[in-house]
């Protein structure tokens, strides 16, 4: 878990404190589970001691399966996916100015209690985010939302939605006959959770849950799998069940994975660890002197990706792509100029780049900016993520090379959390989440939107600039895709020239499995979507693709 | 009856003082458990929704002593809030799972070290001035080394190496969890692992604390005078010196519940043990304030009351504390 | 309460340090609200003259030892007053103290509790030297104190300068702390129990060199004891104490060969004597 | 010899410091030594021990030698670190709090409670989970706070002890200041204890950082070995076998926690000599000895020949002491405590012994009751015990040969014992009816519980002590009541002879008295013998039957008690004698 929040925050998202794993117990050997027919699915999505009955798809604590495999959305996209997929939806439309969308639902869907899904759950659902913001945790802008038939729900925003699309689709729904009685639907921990999905929870207990496959399912016939399995593991237990083939499913931080975990069973076994967000180092660009763009461009040159690849990430991660954009999921978005873009070290460049742009090498090595300032700045990190911590004894050594000092000091993730978002830093390291779409990405690395007196939530770095802002809100108001790629382009040439932030490794989507029960997981040759089964929607997709092994 | 109601007075001054201190550290630190929510959520939330959370969260801009108010109230209700980890799971919930397993596993480990430490103390005391002297670098050796240290390296040899026992957890999460034979043996055997960590690093103390102190004892008259009666080896060893040693080691060990629960925590993460140890580490990596304080609460709540209980068990062993009533 | 007295004293030299209707209570168990107060000094009054020992007899517990440490200003007395050449004093702490300790002196009873088993000789007579400023520089200290210890019949003084206590015998410890006594140059010295720790030959020896010192410095000495015997022996007046009160006093001959008070008598009575035996 | 008599003659002590000396080096000189930083990365990873790299490379192809050893650096700054501050803040709570006590120590003595009642491990989580730094100085001195109570808690008590002592009082009396004796009086006596307390507050640091550290919580950005084993740990070192990786950190505090722990056990047994083992527990001479070695000058020697007389009583012997020698081993060689002793104790007849500190009265009597400790040993002669009765049981018995088993039956039961301190000698924490009970239960094992309850109602009321106070426990009785008791179990099996070791020393004249008339009218009523120590002579002489003086370990006068006081023989006895009179004893 330590490792691996440097990398998915939607790892942590779920509750940082949840894990799963697996064991498949002896009884489970040779024939099945009861049913005698099919291997249950082990699971281990995160890190956890026991499990607390929280079924609740808004809580951030939700235990992993409750969304996509009980609560479904509109429309099932993500990153990784080419497409999106029709779910509950069969269809969308804007109105002109994208400002409201129209779904069309699909026919014949029930709720696992029976009742029929309808578009008032679906008003139901977006009209919560109005009556309750803690549930809205897409921050969409809803105005209101309204079933005109039974298949169709209309859905009012108060901004062009354009952009949205995906956030919106994405939407898990509820239903009405059963949320419309929860007093405070964030304190709810729905032990009992009622959905639309192929799962029903079947046993919980601390350390162990597990759910049976819906016989009533709108798509029965694609679901294979006939039961889940989601034990609690810790980091610690988790590396020993994988190792021993108790895990079918794992996203997790496996030090040495090729042997612990792959060498036992190379047929089987493998993982696959996709871009899925950015780790970079993180300047004040309010403040002198990472104000000055040569000083950051001086920053990435000096800076050796592959190393910090290599030793920190143990080779799991490649270095950041120039745009910053994750790979491969959003390799369709760039732009041709940078197609083929890569980093790569010029320590020589870096040091004219600095001794023209006036910053002083003094004789202890160390240069001063213009202001008569010794280069020495410390870099907060939190003190329990080791990859980082490791990243910034590695950048010590970088930098020296180019006369900056560079003092790392471990703090606490608050403290960290409050000076990365309160701007008292001059540089930190910070992680961007993937998103929805490189737009997401942009906009929370570069949008003046963030701006704020005192913390601000996203763009930490503090880049504020017009030409940027502008890009954005052309993306955001069209649904043309061409005019949203030339946006992107711009934002893309922006960054790299910039350097909002100096972008250093990917992070990635941790995820292993082992094909001995089920095959048909995605990998680098067949990425058709995330693999990690923490993540959604794409975790639905997956579960589509199992089959039981031969 | 005096001295009872004074150390009730001084218990209840602690608990208070523990109660405030619970209250008084998160809000003197830095850090915002919604902005740290936030964190999690990947910042996606707008800032109308975090004041809807922060709400939720019962997080206010109330003075001081006005949420002090409302924390004593909710305290006394057995509200402890809802943890931010497990959202929105009750922190009282919560602690209430894990305390069975913290109470079963450090409990019956610690009466067990107690047991065997101040037996095998008496005993050495008795033959102090031959082989028995050499026990006691081993024994220095054994109370220094780290528990958790000692918990890996069992893990390596009879979990990992040797596959005896399980790697971790409570008891096979295959077995329904009832009150059948299965799972209470599958229970025992899980914990026979962290239980033998527990021991092996926490007896070495008493026996030297037992040692010490019946040595000392050993060179009273009584003990002399109750030799001289001709009274047999036994009965002077047991009535007359191990029964005086053994009376500072009676706080000590109500102050060592204490001293053990935080000891077995390191344990108890170790073994993924399901006990209020690693709850509180998880806590604390979560950052789940409310948790945490339950947590800190419920555990200083508990030793005060056995340090109660131990000085209501010393007016039972000694006499003399009677008097001073 | 007003004590038997005896016979009156023949007031002829001067009165050094005088007690005058000394109270000294005690905090006691706490009974309820009240907590209970124990009168461990009940209107004592005494005088010290120079060059005059004056002995305090009581068993444990009578408040003799008490009397002596309200002497001292070790305590601070309930009521009464405490005058030193006729002038009252009260100062149980500051410079007023030590002022005061450089009049009046005492020393304690268990020769093996009254000396730090940490400090040397050189450095307890040391100390009480330069408290009282009798010595200055570390010739002049070393010097005194090789005198002090002379004084007290530790010879060659040299041989006793570095040692500790442990390496002395309780009489000689007893002598140490009679020469720190004498290092602040004082008036009165209150000896409490000087020798009841110790051997019968050394009680002898050392109740002589009291004698002497009192002689030779001329001291007003008040000499604290359980023992009738010796205080008949080495002292000119005695005050029989029991229950914080005194209960008889007057010339030392008077009191012990004709006792008037039931107290004196008994004490008397029990103090073990083989001439009794002879006698039966 | 000069450097050996610097050096700890415990050897646990001698490893304890070679322990930690050797980690001193390590963390001081070692760093000089490793060829590499602690955090360079190298090309070799997980490489096993080699020449290149002593103790491997971590995951990231660290050198593991370089991080050990500076990590030896912080973890033992850390632990020395916590430890300094949680002394010192323990002593200003302790020290003061016991020196002035009222107001300010009951607040000290609370803050203490409390602190100390808090659990620590957990506060201590729960603060550096606070913490917004995570530096290693912040980590100490968290850790300071949460462990200087058990510490404040002793020295309080040790100093409340000390300032009741006369030397804090003679300080005073002698003009110096509180400061003064709070620092140069009291600390210096409370430095073992201040030492034991600071070894073990670096133990608990030591091992307080490797657990944060182990959980996460310390400061990763240091290496100390507690940060080790988390590296370690994250990198499952465990699963691939990479023991040289966190075998030494663990091993190393394992290792000078055991080191500290030995040091410490020293500072006890130096503070606490019954605590002492083998070699040095013979080496530290016993009291008594030690006053008989630190004579008194102004002794008269004994080159006199013993001056032996008829004793008082003409009844058969009981004990018979025939050329007894008893030595101690000590430091200086062997002490004579007892030379050459021969006397004889007679039914009915009281026998005083007198004799001054130091005169080996106490060895006598211990050895005939066979309650001699080593390093005393009896080097020659014999004790003789006769019992009553006619026939085979007249046997003489030989009572420094007698087997344990028959030693235990003679006990009591022939031969029984009144200590010095009746307050010492009862066993506090058990009812007068058991005390009287346990020795019915094994001598007269054929008596019913009623009946035992009974004997012992009858045996206080023979002591004029009211039976209802059988069921009473010592510290409710006062002094002289805690002595009759004793003496009252002294009798319960009716034996033949009572050791009575100054039993009336620490009472009151008048108290003394009535338990002496007491004892004398028992002794009348059922005709046992008894051997009365003392140092008082005149009551020795008011009492006994014959009177036996010892001198430096040997007899020096023995003969019935008037003619030993109307014509004492022996110099040593006439310098008594002198002395009491001088003193106004024999008025």
């Amino acid at each position: 878990m330590r490792t691996r929040r440097l990398t998915t925050a939607a790892a942590a998202l779920t509750g940082a404190a949840l894990i799963l794993s697996a064991c498949s117990g002896g009884g489970n050997e040779g024939g099945g589970d009861g049913t005698g027919e099919v291997q249950p699915l082990t699971i281990h999505a995160n890190s956890a001691n026991t499990y607390q009955r929280n079924f609740n798809p808004f809580s951030a604590s939700v235990l992993h399966g409750a969304r996509g495999y009980i609560y479904e959305p509109l429309v099932a996209s993500s990153p990784q996916m080419d497409e999106p997929v029709p779910w509950l939806a069969e269809s969308v439309e804007f109105n002109d100015d994208g400002t409201m969308m129209t779904y069309t639902l699909r026919d014949g869907v029930t709720w696992s209690d029976g009742e029929d899904f309808t578009a008032e759950d679906v008003a139901f659902t977006f009209n919560l985010f109005v009556d309750e913001p803690a549930t809205n945790l897409a921050a969409l802008d809803v105005v209101e939302a309204r079933a005109t038939d039974d298949l169709t729900v209309e859905i009012d925003f108060s901004e062009p939605m354009f952009a949205f699309e995906h956030a919106v689709g994405n939407t898990l729904i509820v239903p009405e006959h059963i949320w419309a009685d929860v007093e405070d639907p964030m304190e709810d921990t729905n032990e009992d959770p009622v959905g639309t999905g192929p799962f029903l929870l079947e046993d919980f207990s601390q350390q162990l849950y597990t759910m049976t496959k819906n016989e009533d399912y709108w798509a029965a016939d694609e679901v294979q799998v006939e039961q889940l399995r989601y034990p609690a593991n810790t980091d610690q237990t988790f590396t020993t069940s994988l190792q021993s083939g108790e895990i079918d499913w794992s996203g997790g931080f496996v030090a040495n994975v090729e042997d612990i975990f792959v060498a036992q069973d190379p047929d089987n076994r493998g993982y696959w660890y996709p871009g899925g967000g950015l780790v970079s180092l993180t300047p004040n660009t309010q403040e002198a002197p990472f104000d000055d763009p040569q000083l950051r461009e001086a920053l990435s040159l000096a800076m050796d990706r592959e190393q910090i690849s290599e030793v920190a990430m143990q080779g799991y991660t490649p270095p950041a792509h120039p745009t910053g954009l994750p790979m491969p999921a959003y390799e369709s978005s760039l732009s041709a100029e940078y197609a083929d873009a890569a980093y790569s070290r010029d320590v020589e460049a870096a040091n004219d780049l600095l001794d023209e742009a006036g910053y002083e090498m003094g004789a202890d090595g160390v240069r001063t900016t213009p202001d008569g300032e010794p280069m020495s700045y410390p870099l907060e990190i939190p003190s329990d993520w080791v990859d980082w911590v490791t990243i910034s004894q590695l950048l010590v050594e970088q930098f020296a090379e180019v006369g900056i000092e560079i003092t790392p000091q471990g703090v606490s993730f608050d403290s960290w959390v409050e000076t990365r978002n309160s701007g008292s830093f001059d540089l930190t390291i910070s992680a961007t989440a993937i998103g929805q779409s490189p737009f997401d990405m942009y906009r929370s690395m570069m949008s003046s939107e963030y701006a704020s007196d005192g913390a601000v939530r996203q763009n930490f770095s503090r880049f504020y600039d017009d030409a940027a802002d502008a890009a954005l809100d052309d993306y955001a108001a069209t649904a043309d895709e061409a005019e949203q790629q030339a946006a992107l382009d711009t934002l893309e040439q922006i960054f790299v020239e910039e350097l909002p932030l100096v972008p250093m490794i990917q992070s990635p989507n941790w995820f292993q499995y082992n094909t001995e029960h089920w095959e048909g997981f995605p990998n680098e040759d067949d990425p058709y979507a995330f693999g990690a089964p923490f993540q959604n929607p794409d975790i639905m997709i997956v579960l589509r693709h199992l089959t039981p092994a031969q | 009856m005096k001295y009872l109601l004074r150390k009730v007075a001084l218990y209840a001054f602690i608990a208070w003082s523990a109660i405030t201190l619970n209250f008084l550290i998160p809000r003197l630190m830095p850090g915002d458990p919604v902005t740290l929510l936030v964190e999690r959520m990947e910042g996606r939330i707008e800032p109308e929704a975090m004041a809807a959370i922060a709400e939720s969260y019962g997080i206010t801009d109330d003075p001081l002593h006005v949420q002090y108010w409302t924390y004593l109230g909710n305290l006394f209700q057995g509200d402890l809030g809802l943890s931010i980890g497990f959202h929105p799971t009750p922190v009282a919930e919560i602690v209430m799972g894990a305390l069975p397993w913290t109470l079963g596993l450090v409990g019956i480990t610690t009466i067990i070290s107690f047991v065997i430490g101040t037996g095998l103390g008496v005993v050495l005391a008795w033959r102090r001035g031959s082989w028995s002297d050499h026990a006691l670098p081993t024994l220095t050796f054994l109370n220094a080394v780290p528990y958790f240290w000692m918990a890996l390296i069992l893990v390596l040899v009879f979990s990992v190496n040797l596959g005896v026992f399980p790697v971790a957890g409570a008891y096979d999460v295959n077995i329904d969890r009832a009150w059948s034979w299965e799972f209470v043996s599958s229970v025992l055997y899980y914990g026979t692992l962290p239980a033998i960590t527990i021991v092996i690093a926490s007896f070495a103390g008493w026996v030297l604390n037992m040692r010490n102190m019946t040595v000392t004892v050993l060179g009273e008259d009584f003990v002399t005078l109750a030799e001289a009666k001709g009274l047999p080896k036994r009965m002077v060893l047991v009535n007359y010196a191990a029964r005086n040693a053994i009376l500072p080691s009676v706080t000590g060990f109500a102050l060592a519940l204490g001293a053990v629960v935080g000891g077995s925590m390191l344990t108890e993460v170790i073994f993924n043990y399901p006990g209020v140890g690693y709850t509180l580490f998880q806590a604390v990596q979560n950052h789940d304030f409310p948790l945490m304080q339950g947590l800190f609460l419920i555990i200083s709540l508990a030793v005060i009351v056995a340090n109660l209980l131990a000085d209501i068990v010393y007016i039972f062993l000694d006499p003399r504390t009677r008097a001073e009533a | 309460m007003t004590a038997i007295e005896t016979e009156p004293a023949s007031p002829t030299a001067e009165v050094v340090l005088e007690a005058r209707d000394l109270v000294k209570d005690f905090a006691g168990r706490r009974r309820g609200l009240r907590r209970e107060r124990m009168r461990a000094v009940d209107q004592v009054s005494l005088q010290l003259r120079r060059g005059e020992v004056t002995a305090l007899v009581g068993q444990s517990g009578s408040g003799k030892s008490t009397v002596g440490r309200l002497l001292a200003q070790l305590l601070p007395p309930t009521s009464g007053q405490i005058l030193l050449h006729g002038t009252p004093v009260a100062a149980t702490s500051g410079r007023a103290f030590i002022r005061y300790t450089g009049a009046v002196q005492m020393t304690l009873q268990d020769p093996f509790a009254s000396l730090n088993p940490v400090h040397r000789v050189d450095h307890v007579l040391g100390r009480a030297l330069a408290i009282h400023g009798r010595a200055r520089g570390r010739d002049q200290v070393h010097e005194q104190s090789l005198a002090l210890l002379e004084k007290v019949e530790l010879t060659p003084p040299e041989r006793y300068l570095h040692r500790f206590p442990h390496e002395l015998s309780g009489g000689e410890r007893q002598r140490i702390s009679f020469a720190r006594a004498l290092a602040a140059q004082p008036q009165v010295l209150l000896a409490d129990e000087p020798v009841s720790m110790l051997d019968v030959t050394i009680r002898k020896e050392m109740l002589d060199l009291l004698d002497s010192l009192r002689r030779s410095e001329n001291l007003a000495v008040l000499y604290i004891t359980h023992d009738l015997g010796s205080a008949r022996a080495y002292s000119s007046r005695t005050l029989v104490m029991y229950h914080g009160v005194v209960v008889e006093r007057g010339s030392s001959a008077a009191v012990i060969d004709d006792p008037q008070h039931e107290y004196t008598r008994r004490l008397l009575a029990a103090a073990p004597n083989p001439r009794r035996r002879l006698a039966g | 010899m000069r450097l050996r008599s610097w050096l700890p003659t415990s050897g646990k002590v001698l490893a304890g410091l070679v322990i930690v000396v050797v980690f001193a080096l390590v963390a001081i000189v070692g760093p000089m030594v490793a060829q590499y930083g602690p955090r360079a990365s190298g090309p070799e990873v997980l490489a096993p021990p080699s020449a290149a790299h002593w103790f491997g490379t971590t995951q990231t192809g660290q050198d593991v030698f370089a991080q050990f050893v500076y990590g030896a650096r912080v973890s033992l700054a850390v632990g020395v670190f916590a430890g300094v501050v949680s002394q010192v803040v323990s002593i200003v709570v302790g020290v003061i709090g016991g020196y002035f006590r009222g107001l300010v120590d009951d607040g000290m003595y609370i803050l203490t409670a409390v602190f100390l009642v808090m659990p620590g491990m957990p506060l201590l989580i729960v603060l550096t989970g606070y913490l917004p730094s995570r530096g290693m100085i912040s980590v100490a001195v968290v850790i300071a706070i949460t462990s200087w109570a058990g510490s404040a808690r002793v020295l309080r008590a040790q100093t409340m002890s000390l300032r009741r002592r006369d030397f804090v009082e003679a300080a005073r009396a002698t003009g110096e200041s509180r400061v003064r004796i709070i620092v140069s009086e009291i600390m210096p006596n409370a430095l073992p204890l201040i030492a034991s307390g600071f070894l073990f507050s670096v133990i608990t640091g030591i091992l307080s950082e490797a657990g944060l550290s182990f959980l996460g919580l310390g400061s990763l950005t240091s290496t100390s070995w507690g940060t080790m084993l988390y590296f370690a740990q994250n990198a499952q070192a465990f699963l691939i076998g990479a023991w040289w990786w966190f075998v030494p950190p663990g091993l190393a505090i394992a290792i000078i926690g055991a080191g500290l722990a030995l040091i410490n056990f020293g500072i006890d047994e130096y503070a606490n000599p019954r605590l002492r083992t083998g070699k040095s527990r013979a080496k530290s001479a016993p009291a008594p000895l030690a006053a008989a070695t630190a004579e008194e000058p102004h002794s008269p020697v004994p080159d006199q020949e013993p001056q032996i007389r008829p004793g008082g009583s003409q009844a058969d012997p009981v004990i018979e002491v025939a050329g007894l020698t008893v030595d101690y081993d000590t430091a200086e060689g062997r002490v004579h405590a007892v030379k050459d002793v021969s006397l004889t104790v007679r039914r009915g007849e009281l026998l005083g012994l007198a004799g001054e500190s130091g005169s080996g009265k106490s060895t006598l009597t211990n050895t005939i009751t066979r309650l001699l400790r080593p390093p005393a040993e009896v080097t020659g002669g014999s004790v003789t015990y006769h019992r009553r009765g006619t026939g085979a049981q007249q046997e003489p018995v030989d009572l420094l040969h007698l087997p344990a088993d028959e030693l235990r039956r003679f006990r009591w039961t022939e031969l029984s014992i009144v200590f010095q301190s009746a307050m010492n000698a009862l066993n506090p924490v058990m009812r007068i009816s058991a005390q009287f009970d346990d020795v019915l239960r094994v001598h007269r094992p054929q008596m019913r519980p009623a009946a035992r309850l009974e004997l012992a109602r009858t045996m206080l009321t023979r002591v004029g002590i009211d039976p209802e106070r059988v069921s009473a426990y010592p510290h409710e009785l006062s002094g002289g009541m805690k002595q009759r008791v004793a003496i009252a179990i002294a009798l319960v099996c009716d034996p033949d002879v009572i050791v009575m070791d100054e039993p009336t020393t620490a009472l009151d004249l008048l108290v003394q008295r009535e338990v002496l008339d007491q004892v004398m009218a028992l002794q009348e009523e059922f005709g046992f013998a008894i051997i009365f120590t003392t140092h008082d002579l005149s009551l020795l002489l008011e009492v006994s039957d014959t009177i036996a003086v010892m001198q430096q370990g040997r007899l020096v006068e023995y003969g019935a008690a008037m003619d030993v006081y109307t014509d004492p023989r022996h110099p040593y006895t006439q310098t008594l004698l002198r002395s009491l009179s001088d003193l106004g004893a024999l008025v």
